[in-house]
């Protein structure tokens, strides 16, 4: 039998890859398949499958599975229904490590698909193959240069994400490149008839190129497993759960009390908290909470310093801290001290939040922005910054490019960021403007280890999220009943 | 997943009484009287006030009508509510053949009602379910859940967390209640549905809780097994 | 004196305006307060006064507001802030209509500053002049030439803006257009020595240009006048408020229950509950608020169909229905019969919410996609249409502008809808597919009444806004007495 | 805009219970007694059981140190109350010079416990509150507000949202409280705040609501004016 370990290191980094149904239709999913790692930079050998075919874009292609003359690590099938069992038999056959069954239309469709899944996953067992899916669009794994997107960008991230929904795996890689969110594994889990969410997230706990986890999940079978994996998991890494179907499950009569009150998402709720699982309630939640986390310095505090430009975003954001449960640093008499030295406050105002008007932020080519900052970075009360700038003044007076740039060089002076900080970079929505603020994020910013946001609510969000995993952390030893 | 049959029961009460007892989890003192001398010698080993239950497989809901007579003070008040619950049963036509009988218990009081319930969810199994007892349940869903196996620690977090706490924490100068005996009563709720697996949904609502050192006690209780 | 109204028409459409501080030396905020209303192409009478220039900017210039020949509508003062009071009596001498107060630091600043405040507001009253600000942007008006933004754009709309924050007026400008949202009047209000919260909004109900009022609010004086101004106001145009400093008051020492019960921003909300007023808590919720408002059929009933690709999509979306008290429609029997004959759902799956995969949204260029639309425009049981369309998958394999273009043609076939139509065009934020995206809704969405939004959660948020003032009319003169 | 002095009264109970009774606010009948034979003089001529509470400057929380006497069952009960909470303020510091006398009350019982108050904001002026008393107000938060001035069909969807409002709707199988009582009650503090302009803050705390038709009455009453 294929441990889980040796099954997931060929889905995300095979040595040799098998596509059954690959074709020489470019109009045909399983072309696209092979066309898709093709392009991706796949360095593996790659086997196409297909009776018919003598080659298949460039590649010599076989009848069948067991005709290919070496080793395959793993096959993916995207073939017709009825032709699956078929198919999976020959590859448990052929030694195949793991299968992904991209097709559909097994037990999502009623008693008839869960037979032949229960006799796929027979002779998948009988052979020691591992199966992913079936139902799922696969793995995509850059440094393995597998991928089921034609998204062409093979930047290897931190991020690893396990979705019930192929929409939103594809949805999830696209996005990456445009939110400066890169990932290190993806995948689609589909009808786990074999592999399930919980031998996914498992793998990733011991995966070193992974650091945080996300996870998108509808249902699952085996609830009591997956609250095990979590409590192993959470503690090492952040997990974010976005679940779906919250609501759908509809109100089945119940005749006691218990039965009322423990609806399905309130069950899923007590696991999060359980298991110091992280959740979110939409996909947007979901992107800045990874992003966020990413760079998450494990800090137990809630204290949260603020910084930028409007003086309407700065009330605003104050109501919004208290609302997610931040608190406004108190910050240190030094801190003040230098604060008032440089102009920036005076008395009591203007301390936390800071509000910095556009041309005090590009100021002396952003040294004093940069200098508050430091002075910010370097206060013990604080454990998250947030700054945020409004792009719109700063282009209406200056070239932008230049100006970021200028500013953002000046944080290499913040060596050794001691607290967290996030950045908001506000535009209007204007798409020259959104590629002014990927272009500062991805020159400047990541590299420092800095999230960027596009609202200071989201950049808020995140910070709760980061303060919510420290908080778990920090209270990892900590009975309750102790303090009873 | 599911089972074939899917067929549920109600344990009456005396059959959910034994069950509690077999693991440790706190009662009122009861006894079950098939007629009125069984009901009157019960009584006679029990501390007033008393409370009168009937025992029938055709009423679940006991209370709705008239199965159930609170404050009985004296042997007769016990003689007067056995002839009114039969009468009442009638009268909604569950004829004595229906009736099992009564259970005798001792009418309690402490510092505040609480619920447990647990539920077998499909997917991750005995979920518990803590809370204070009535309104607070009802109409402010004031409730913690958690689910199986819990920690000690985990059981004491639920229960800190419900708004209602300072309720029995010494709020305003009252009694500060048995919270330790309430924990372990969970605990072992949660050890009994593990291995009664035919459990399905079980409400121990009300339970009393009573000063601290005094314990808790479940005085009425509602299981629903598997066939 | 100046009556509200009358000193409202001048300052949002002055016949001649006053310009008190402009200047040739364009880094001044005075040289371009005068170069934004130029460039706006405002078409009255522009005196700038400047007592040490013969000209600015190509106008002759005026020592005094005294020296000016014509009458003058509207004054803008921009000096520094201890000639204000002398100027502001100049203009009342004059005549002025209203005179908007740039400069800052008064009331704001202190007593000194509430002791000028006084003065001005003497004089003013004396001789019948009005007042808004000090410490405020201005108006800004399309149809009137007025602005204080650089934004080019004079697109006339129909949404009004009040804002107590300079910084957020200029943005809900400057996001107008590249939120397809535009505006009738917008104005930053200042310190309200005189014209006020309350003022701007009675004005606006009687302004046939304004369909909808959005708010942004810190503080207000008389809040008993605004409370009635509201009530007059909500049965005949959906008002939209979002308060700033929710959390900021701080806990005052209380000595009763019901003060501590009664924190402010909960005051606040029993306002906006009395009033039906309707509020948010970000801009970005703001937004979408007013976007979809601006189009609303009143429509009492909160049930809504769905439709679009991605199947994780529309189970999240689901959930969030539920969570924002929309009820999914129970379709007509007969429609649901339609989307049987066309292929679209089966048996009793994919009526509402409709997974239809990307090819077959564009299938036979958007006819299909238009024919179910149109079926659940017809259905009594609908009062709400949600529609989202991920471009991601569109854009992989086709001309996307064409695409859309096609489909969106195809929607002049829905004439007359008696439904109220949300579109949700979802980017992974691609500067090229946001400008798509909001070519797709110029050119054809927004001219058929439909508020086009970029997440799932957005176009929800708005249909339930929309919901709320819909109950809100329908509610108007029921009793709640009546029915205890 | 805030008025330079911003010196705040605390009304006793005796002026605060006379400004109730001028706007026509229902409360339980009572009397003001400076001396012990006083004390005994009202409590002949009001229905048992009676409660008894210090009248005094210097104590604002007078349950917090034995200011408040409850279920006085006999005219010996009401001495000996007399004479308690003249102890225990004298065991806190306060003389008898600065204790005015104590009230004698009858205490009342109904359906439930309700809160009326006011709070003058510096922006909209009177707000109410109002909710059901106890630990639904303080622990559940539980309370609707409206700014004054106030429609009576609002008044009862204020009642009406509150989440325990099942509790005055004959919550399974009790007493329909007197609803229509408790939202004329709210009419007329509404109107006593308004004309009576000093009034800062008030709480009726709490309110006794009987089943419907037997009305509502204030049983506690605390006002802070402006000096």
């Amino acid at each position: 039998m294929t441990n889980t370990k040796e099954a997931l290191d060929a889905a995300f980094k095979p040595k040799s890859i098998a596509i059954i149904g690959a074709s020489n239709n470019m109009s045909k999913l399983g072309a696209a398949d092979l066309r898709k790692v093709n392009d991706f930079g796949y360095s593996g050998n790659i086997f196409p499958v297909n009776p018919n075919e003598e080659k298949v874009q460039g590649y010599k292609a076989y009848k069948s599975v067991l005709d290919i003359p070496d080793e395959v690590d793993r096959a993916v099938i995207i073939l017709p229904t009825k032709h699956v069992l078929k198919v999976v038999k020959e590859c448990a056959e052929k030694g195949v490590k793991v299968a992904q069954i991209y097709s559909a239309g097994f037990g999502e469709f009623g008693e008839h698909g869960k037979k032949i899944e229960q006799d796929m996953l027979s002779v998948a067992k009988q052979y020691g193959m591992r199966i992913i899916g079936p139902n799922c669009i696969g793995t995509y794994c850059p440094s393995g240069g597998i991928t089921f997107t034609d998204s062409k960008n093979p930047v290897k991230g931190s991020i690893a994400f396990v979705s019930q929904s192929g929409g939103i795996a594809h949805d999830v890689v696209s996005n990456g490149d445009t939110h400066d969110i890169y990932y290190s594994k993806v995948i689609s889990v589909g009808n786990c008839i074999d592999l399930d969410h919980s031998d996914f997230i498992e793998y990733l706990l011991d995966d070193s190129d992974t650091k945080v986890i996300g996870l998108y999940v509808e249902s699952v079978k085996n609830g009591k497993r997956l609250a095990k994996t979590l409590s192993k998991v959470t503690p090492n890494k952040p997990v974010v759960i976005l679940k779906g179907g919250r609501t759908s499950a509809g109100n089945k009569s119940v005749s006691s009390h218990t039965g009322n009150l423990a609806g399905d998402y309130e069950v899923w709720k007590a696991l999060f908290n359980q298991t110091n699982t992280l959740y979110v309630h939409s996909m947007e939640e979901m992107f800045t909470a990874l992003k966020c986390l990413q760079y998450l310095q494990v800090n137990e505090n809630r204290n949260i310093a603020m910084i930028g430009n409007g003086g309407g975003a700065s009330v605003l954001a104050t109501d919004v801290c208290e609302e997610l449960w931040l608190d406004l640093a108190q910050l240190e008499e030094s801190s003040i001290d230098e604060l008032h030295q440089l102009g920036v406050s005076e008395s009591n105002h203007n301390i936390n939040p800071i509000d910095l008007p556009a041309r005090a932020i590009t100021a002396n080519e952003g040294q004093t922005f940069t200098k508050i900052m430091s002075i910010l970075a370097n206060d013990n009360n604080i454990s998250y910054i947030l700054f945020h700038i409004n792009l719109i003044p700063l282009s209406n007076y200056m070239n932008l490019r230049e100006t970021l740039s200028n500013m953002f060089k000046q944080f290499d002076l913040l060596d050794d960021l001691n607290v967290n900080v996030v950045g908001v970079l506000r535009t209007n929505g204007d798409p020259k403007l959104i590629e002014e603020k990927l272009n500062a994020t991805k020159s400047f910013l990541s590299s420092k280890g800095i999230p960027v946001l596009s609202t200071i609510e989201q950049g808020l969000f995140g910070i709760s999220m980061m303060a919510r995993h420290g908080e778990n952390e920090a209270r990892k030893e900590v009975s309750y009943a102790a303090d009873y | 997943m599911q089972p074939t049959t899917n067929k549920k029961i109600l344990l009456n009460e005396v059959e959910s009484r034994k069950l509690l007892k077999k693991y440790g989890i706190q009662q009122n003192e009861y006894g079950f009287a098939k007629t009125k001398s069984e009901a009157k010698e019960i009584a006679n080993n029990l501390t007033l006030p008393l409370v009168m239950k009937v025992v029938s497989p055709k009423i679940v809901h006991k209370s709705n009508f008239g199965g159930v007579k609170l404050g009985l003070n004296s042997l007769k008040d016990v003689v007067e509510a056995f002839d009114e619950i039969n009468a009442n049963a009638n009268n909604f036509g569950v004829s004595n053949i229906d009736i099992d009988g009564v259970t005798v218990q001792e009418m309690e009081s402490g510092v505040q009602e609480l619920l447990i319930g647990v539920k077998k969810d499909d997917t991750f199994g005995n979920v518990l379910v803590v809370g204070l007892g009535g309104v607070f349940v009802e109409l402010m869903k004031d409730v913690s859940l958690g689910i199986s196996p819990l920690s000690e620690s985990y059981i004491y977090k639920m229960v800190k967390n419900l708004k209602g706490f300072p309720l029995l924490d010494g709020y305003r100068g009252t009694e500060r209640a048995d919270v330790p005996a309430f924990v372990e009563m969970i605990k072992r709720v949660e050890v009994m549905v593990t291995e009664e697996d035919k459990v399905e949904e079980l409400d121990l609502n009300p339970v009393i809780i009573k000063r601290n050192g005094d314990g808790c006690l479940a005085v009425d209780v509602r299981i629903i097994t598997r066939a």
